[in-house]
């Protein structure tokens, strides 16, 4: 493909089109955007610059088409939002129209320009930035996008529900699937649980089912124990290096205390624990993994309050809400009270946001400097739902509930607020940093903690409650994974999870071609919003394997061999390894040396462009004289004096 | 600083009164009384929840302002039936009234 | 900006995958900056050689931004040979009687919209300060 | 259209909504052919309707644009707009939809979307695409960013004066055209029948659509949006920039007076969204948010409520019990203030948005031996492992077909229907190209 001999020069011939897209007010609020297409107007190449209130719409493509189709451009520049939304919609656009799809510029009018400049300055720059689009379009040629084939694998990274989930779903698609747990147990935090909100399903009945069918599905292999340790390629052709060993330490102890106390064998289910599926293994274990595409599932860890916050570990009594339910599997059934610990639970507290809704200024920002700032969206229903099991198995227990706002958002959840209410649980609500307070009971009940907190139901009056339990209802973290992120080159939001390209265009898909987001790495779900998740992680995992490959973008380093003169700094300047090579070439019946790339291996990058002493490297699609051309637009005024034309 | 006492509710059942904790005080029956008196029937719902008895007889007065019309009741979200509880409330006063 | 105050082209070089979304954060949270910015979206600024950044102050180019991954570029390597290369540049610059502020190399990430303001605000006075290339 | 006694195609979607064609895309993605058969006139269903959408703002038509446009150019998607789903039933391995082809009146092969006719009709009916607030003509494309961009006639209105026939330069005006029936085979289906908006007329406290400064949600919506009637923010009455905007939540949600116990989900983030945006376009207007929780729970929404705090929109808490007419097109409201001076407010506001609730948008009934939940969304049978399983083998549920939903969740959902839908087919030995 690179031994061709193409033009650097400009076509003459090329016909810019350039279109400008209003986007409904969100760019033509802040840029004349008839203005600008005046400008592009008089910008050498272009031969038409039309403007439109939507040019993502069916109609305004047409129009491109259109304009394609009857010979009257044959480059196009599209003014609209950034290009991360809509670059790949009118590359398809032109490709419709029979064109080639990479004869494409795209200039950002709203992220960069409307959105952050007003006035006349604005709809300067956003001409300005046409213009550069243009002069580069007039030097882009034709590219052929480069086809690999796919490793028909996918690599699952965590064994909770939403990794179990999604590996299933392929599984079940036909596909080979290797899934990796660090720990030795599948099923994940779901595992800590008992029953589900809002239904009352079982933790170990969903589980089960889906350890079940994963270790007994021909196509999907297990490792637990295991951990990524290195990673390397591209969507289709991932390499992932797996060390599988004995947990260091002793973190999952307690656990494997358990199972054994469970007298439960490999691959059954013991709660609080999980499955094991497999012995831990005694030495250390190093494999690779090749695989087409992979899903994230790496999922959350429980909110662990600070010693001191709401009195958790200043007194036996305040218990987060996973540690209650762990206790109430093990309560004693007998009378109408709850009794934890040999502890007679007359009065309980629930008290919710706890490490969720955190307000910069208002809340004390952890040892990391975080703040919690999202909704842990799933604490609400589970809260209500441990409520209505107290109220139900032991009626004597009073239940009190301090909120903020209670979020029971989905199907079946505001039921259980109702029933809440009517099996006499009683509500109180607080103000962000009007916090209940919990203390050592001075009053003369038996109780020996006391709730205070300024209620807005009662007016805003103080009221006490004297109890004999605190639940702190914690929110979701995620999990530590910075090790993998960093290997995997992904990106993290301020929230510290996982973040998607976009929530609704992309939801499930990082910045990394082929790499998947399944479940609570990426923000608070339920089990049933992680099972979607893992579900909608895996149809695009599948679209990647099925096919058995993907095409991947052309922009990589190509040579000019009427150029090139075999100095070989590109070589030792390349980062790739493989990517460049010295070869023996017959150029007009002579055999030199010179300059050969590996498409496939080439990263794009443009390391050796930058080295060439006669520019004879380019990377295609972005070379060095289409830079030059937008930065001579960029300083130029030609364009604009629009008082010289009258 | 009051001190909540949850069995309070349970008391007034006999009165009439067993739907008090089913209000989620979302302020709909206070704000379509026609009285338009500050929280009424809410305040005296929320004492019930909250078991301040001595609230409830310092605001009695207002329980004798209520007209029977049935707003309230007919517009409850949680169909509490504020209504019923005004007049199990006004039983309980009366029963309580100088008897300790 | 102020009419009469010298606003000199400041040309930023953002990479694809970390300054450019960083950039488009800052637009998505509608904070303003100074107007006299153009971004070009790169693959990796390590393409660009010596000579470009001084064509580009030789062309009335006031200052010039790179907003690079880092440390953290997808281009393994890249970052290192890019900051050799800017080390390179600046005694160039310097003989031609730049200021070698006017070009400055940082890195950006996709969220990193404070930094990305600052970074530009800064450049935006040390421009305003200055004045045209070349005649500092 | 030409008559379409049978067709045949992998899967069937119900419904070109949002959750619609992301599920039509994504089984198309793994090379299965799929049929999307939509109600309405175009596809792109209640999100292209909205201005901007939470947390990020955007701009809904440019996210829903390109989807709609991506599943009306993808090779294995076939999109039947104006069809009525008559009855869905199985049939051994098959699944077979009766499907009625309501008349355009318009021959969709020949119309070029050239508006000629819509210029040149002489009736005006309220458009209910812009709230009721815009007119449109008897004979009219939906709306701008339509797919397909072809016209339609609406019967009830139009007088039978021709002048659309005439003007039509490719005589695609066909008042001939019939109800026409035909029958779908699947062997498998998505359904993705969305919501519909609670109407404003059962609401007696809310003044049943009466009082002219009382609007829906989505009627804000379109005053919203840059394409709306207005093109800014007036209210009905008169026409006036409003002062003041106040927004009732659970206007019909999480009542059991009205019938409608559960949350709507969706309320509490658009109207503070959308009190968002009126800061935006009304700089000095009092924005008032009265709630009786604010229901923030997904990724980036709760710092979005706390954003709106800080741009000063007004949070009251509790429900407004009582909507009347105050002075000059105002509006009065009746709320409890639960601070200790507070007590029962009578407040006048400009403008009043009811956040009304989410109703199902298709109940199956006796079309088809889904059932419902108490809720009369489709009942799902696996909530938590399988949240697109349905009662029905090889029918799956996405979006707000199960239960009010936002955006984000029902592409999710829409995605997890679609690879069950894969795996079904896969399993029954359909094979995807490639």
């Amino acid at each position: 493909m690179a031994k061709k001999k193409k033009k650097t020069e400009p076509a003459p011939e090329a016909k810019v089109g350039v279109y400008v897209c209003h986007c409904g007010g969100n760019i033509s609020d802040a840029v004349e955007v008839d203005q600008v297409c005046q400008h592009a107007r008089r910008v050498p190449g272009v031969v038409v610059a039309r403007d439109n209130m939507f040019l993502c719409s069916d109609p305004c493509q047409e129009m491109i088409i259109e304009d394609l189709k009857s010979g009257l451009v044959d480059r196009v520049v599209v003014a609209s939002c950034s290009p991360s939304l809509h670059e790949a919609t009118f590359r398809r656009a032109l490709a419709r129209a029979g064109a080639n799809p990479y004869v494409y510029e795209h200039a950002n009018l709203r992220e960069q320009v409307s959105w952050v400049h007003h006035g006349a300055a604005a709809t300067e720059k956003a001409s300005r930035l046409v213009a550069a689009a243009a002069a580069k379009a007039r030097l882009l040629r034709p590219l052929e996008s480069i086809r690999v084939e796919v490793q028909r694998q996918a690599v699952v990274i965590g064994g909770g529900v939403a990794g179990l989930k999604a590996a299933l779903e392929l599984g079940e698609r036909g596909l080979a699937v290797v899934l990796v747990e660090k720990s030795p147990f599948l099923g994940g935090q779901v595992a800590q649980l008992q029953r589900l909100a809002p239904f009352g399903e079982t933790a170990a009945e969903v589980i089960s089912e889906l350890t079940g069918a994963v270790l007994k599905h021909p196509a999907i292999t297990v490792h637990t124990c295991a951990e990524v340790e290195d990673f390397a390629g591209y969507i289709g052709n991932f390499k992932i290096k797996v060390v599988r060993q004995s947990p260091a330490g002793a973190v999952y102890a307690d656990r494997l205390a358990r199972l054994s106390r469970s007298g439960r064998g490999l691959g059954e289910y013991v709660p609080f624990v999980g499955v094991m599926p497999a012995a831990i293994p005694e030495g250390r274990e190093e494999f690779d993994l090749e695989a087409g595409a992979i899903v994230l599932a790496t999922g959350f860890r429980p909110y662990q309050p600070r010693a001191g916050e709401y009195g958790y570990r200043d007194f036996p009594e305040v218990v987060t809400l996973p540690e209650l339910i762990r206790q109430l599997a093990a309560a004693e059934g007998a009378g109408d009270t709850l009794v934890l610990n040999g502890r007679l639970i007359r009065q309980a507290a629930l008290i919710h946001c706890v490490g969720s809704r955190q307000i910069p200024g208002v809340h004390a920002e952890n040892e990391g400097g975080y703040l919690n700032e999202y909704c842990s969206r799933t604490c609400c229903s589970a809260t209500l739902y441990a409520a209505n099991q107290i109220r139900e198995q032991y009626p004597k227990t009073r239940i009190f509930d301090f909120y903020r706002d209670i979020r029971t958002y989905g199907r079946g959840q505001e039921e259980l607020y109702t029933e809440a209410a009517r099996n006499g649980t009683l509500f109180f609500r607080f103000e962000a940093g009007e916090e209940p307070q919990v203390s050592r009971n001075p009053h003369r009940t038996s109780n020996p903690l006391l709730v205070k907190v300024r209620d807005v139901l009662t007016f805003g009056e103080e009221l006490e409650v004297p109890v004999d339990l605190v639940v702190l209802a914690v929110g979701q973290e995620p999990n530590d994974i910075a090790h993998l992120v960093e290997n995997l080159k992904i990106p993290v939001g301020a929230d510290r999870f996982l973040q998607e390209v976009h929530p609704k265009l992309r939801p499930v898909e990082v910045s990394v071609a082929g790499i998947l987001l399944a479940g609570t790495c990426q923000a608070p779900f339920d089990v049933g919003e992680t099972c979607a998740a893992a579900g909608a992680a895996a149809v695009k995992a599948a679209a990647i394997l099925t096919r058995g490959y993907v095409e991947l973008d052309p922009f990589v380093a190509e040579v000019d061999l009427s150029r090139c003169v075999g100095t070989g700094a590109c070589v030792e300047a390349c980062l790739a390894e493989g990517a460049l090579a010295l070869v023996n070439l017959e150029v007009e019946g002579q055999m030199v040396r010179r300059a050969q790339v590996n498409p496939a291996l080439c990263l794009g990058c443009g390391a050796c462009v930058a080295v060439c002493p006669e520019n004879a490297i380019n990377v295609q699609g972005w070379t060095l004289k289409q830079y030059e051309a937008m930065v001579d637009m960029i300083v130029s005024d030609e364009y604009l004096e629009e008082r010289a034309e009258g | 600083m009051a001190l909540v006492n949850p069995n309070f509710a349970a008391e007034l059942e006999a009165f009439g009164v067993d739907t008090a904790l089913e209000c989620f005080n979302c302020g709909t029956c206070a704000a379509i009384c026609p009285l338009l008196y500050e929280h009424f029937p809410r305040k005296l719902i929320r004492y019930v929840q909250v078991g301040a008895e001595k609230k409830i007889m310092e605001n009695a007065q207002d329980l004798w302002r209520c007209l029977h019309c049935g707003l309230c009741t007919r517009t409850c979200p949680r169909q509490a039936n504020p209504g019923e509880l005004i007049l199990g409330l006004r039983r309980y006063v009366v029963a309580r009234w100088r008897r300790p | 900006m102020e009419a009469e105050k010298y606003a000199g082209k400041i040309l930023i070089l953002a990479t694809e995958t970390c300054a450019y979304p960083g950039a488009d954060a800052v637009g998505q949270g509608h904070q303003s900056y100074p107007a006299n910015t153009y971004l070009l979206r790169v693959k990796d600024p390590v393409l660009f050689p010596e000579k470009f950044y001084l064509d580009c102050f030789a062309k009335g180019v006031a200052g010039i931004i790179i907003m690079s991954c880092g440390v953290e570029s997808p281009y393994p390597g890249s970052y290192e040979a890019l900051a050799r290369r800017i080390d390179r540049v600046y005694p160039l610059m310097k003989a031609k009687g730049l200021d070698i502020r006017r070009l400055r190399l940082t890195a950006i990430c996709t969220v990193c919209t404070r930094a990305f303001v600052n970074e530009v605000r800064q450049m935006h006075d040390l421009v305003s300060e200055l004045g045209p290339p070349g005649r500092e | 259209m030409g008559v379409q006694q049978n067709l045949k195609f992998d899967a069937l979607v119900l419904g070109g909504g949002i959750a619609g064609l992301e599920a039509a895309l994504n089984l198309a993605e793994q090379d299965f052919s799929v049929a999307v058969v939509e109600k309405d006139a175009s596809i792109g269903g209640k999100m292209i309707r909205l201005s901007k959408v939470f947390p990020t703002l955007d701009c809904s038509s440019c996210i829903t644009t390109p989807k709609m446009a991506a599943a009306a150019h993808h090779p294995k998607v076939t999109l039947l707009t104006y069809c009525e789903l008559q009855s869905l039933e199985r049939r051994g391995d098959e699944l077979v939809a009766l499907i009625t082809q309501k008349p355009r009146y318009v021959d969709l092969e020949k119309c070029i979307g050239c508006r000629q006719c819509e210029y040149q009709c002489p009736v005006l009916v309220p458009d209910a695409e812009q709230g009721g607030l815009a007119a449109r003509k008897a004979i009219y494309i939906p709306f701008s960013n339509a797919i397909p961009q072809k016209a339609l006639i609406d019967p009830e209105n139009c007088i039978l004066c021709g002048r659309c026939e005439k003007v039509c330069p490719t005589q695609a005006v066909d008042f001939f055209q019939k109800v026409e029936d035909f029958t779908l085979t699947a062997a498998t289906a998505v359904i993705a029948t969305g919501f519909e908006m609670m109407p404003l007329e059962d609401k007696v406290q809310y003044g049943q659509g009466q009082i002219p400064d009382v609007i829906t949600a989505l009627q804000m919506e379109r005053l919203l949006a840059p394409h709306g009637p207005y093109n800014r923010v007036l209210r009905p009455y008169d026409g006036k920039e409003p002062d003041s905007v106040a927004f009732i939540q659970c206007a019909g949600s999480r009542d059991q007076s009205m019938g409608v116990p559960y949350c709507s989900r969706v309320c509490c983030m658009y109207a503070i969204k959308q009190a968002m945006l009126l800061s935006g376009s009304l700089p000095l207007a009092d924005l008032t948010v009265y709630y009786l929780d604010i229901r923030a729970f997904g990724k980036g929404y709760e710092q979005f409520f706390q954003n709106a705090q800080a741009m000063g929109v007004n949070f009251v808490k509790g429900k407004v019990a009582y909507v009347e007419p105050g002075e000059g097109g105002a509006v009065r409201l009746r709320y409890e203030s639960q601070e200790a001076e507070g007590g029962v407010q009578v407040v006048e506001h400009d403008l009043v948005v009811l956040s009304l609730g989410l109703l199902p948008g298709w109940t199956p009934g006796a079309s088809c031996a889904l059932s419902t939940g108490a809720d009369n969304f489709i009942k799902t049978v696996k909530p938590k492992l399988a949240p697109a399983l349905t009662e029905l083998s090889g029918v799956f549920v996405a979006g707000a077909a199960s239960g009010p939903k936002d955006i984000v969740d029902s592409i999710v959902e829409a995605g997890a229907a679609a690879m069950e839908a894969c795996r079904y087919l896969a399993a029954r030995g359909f094979k995807a190209a490639g």
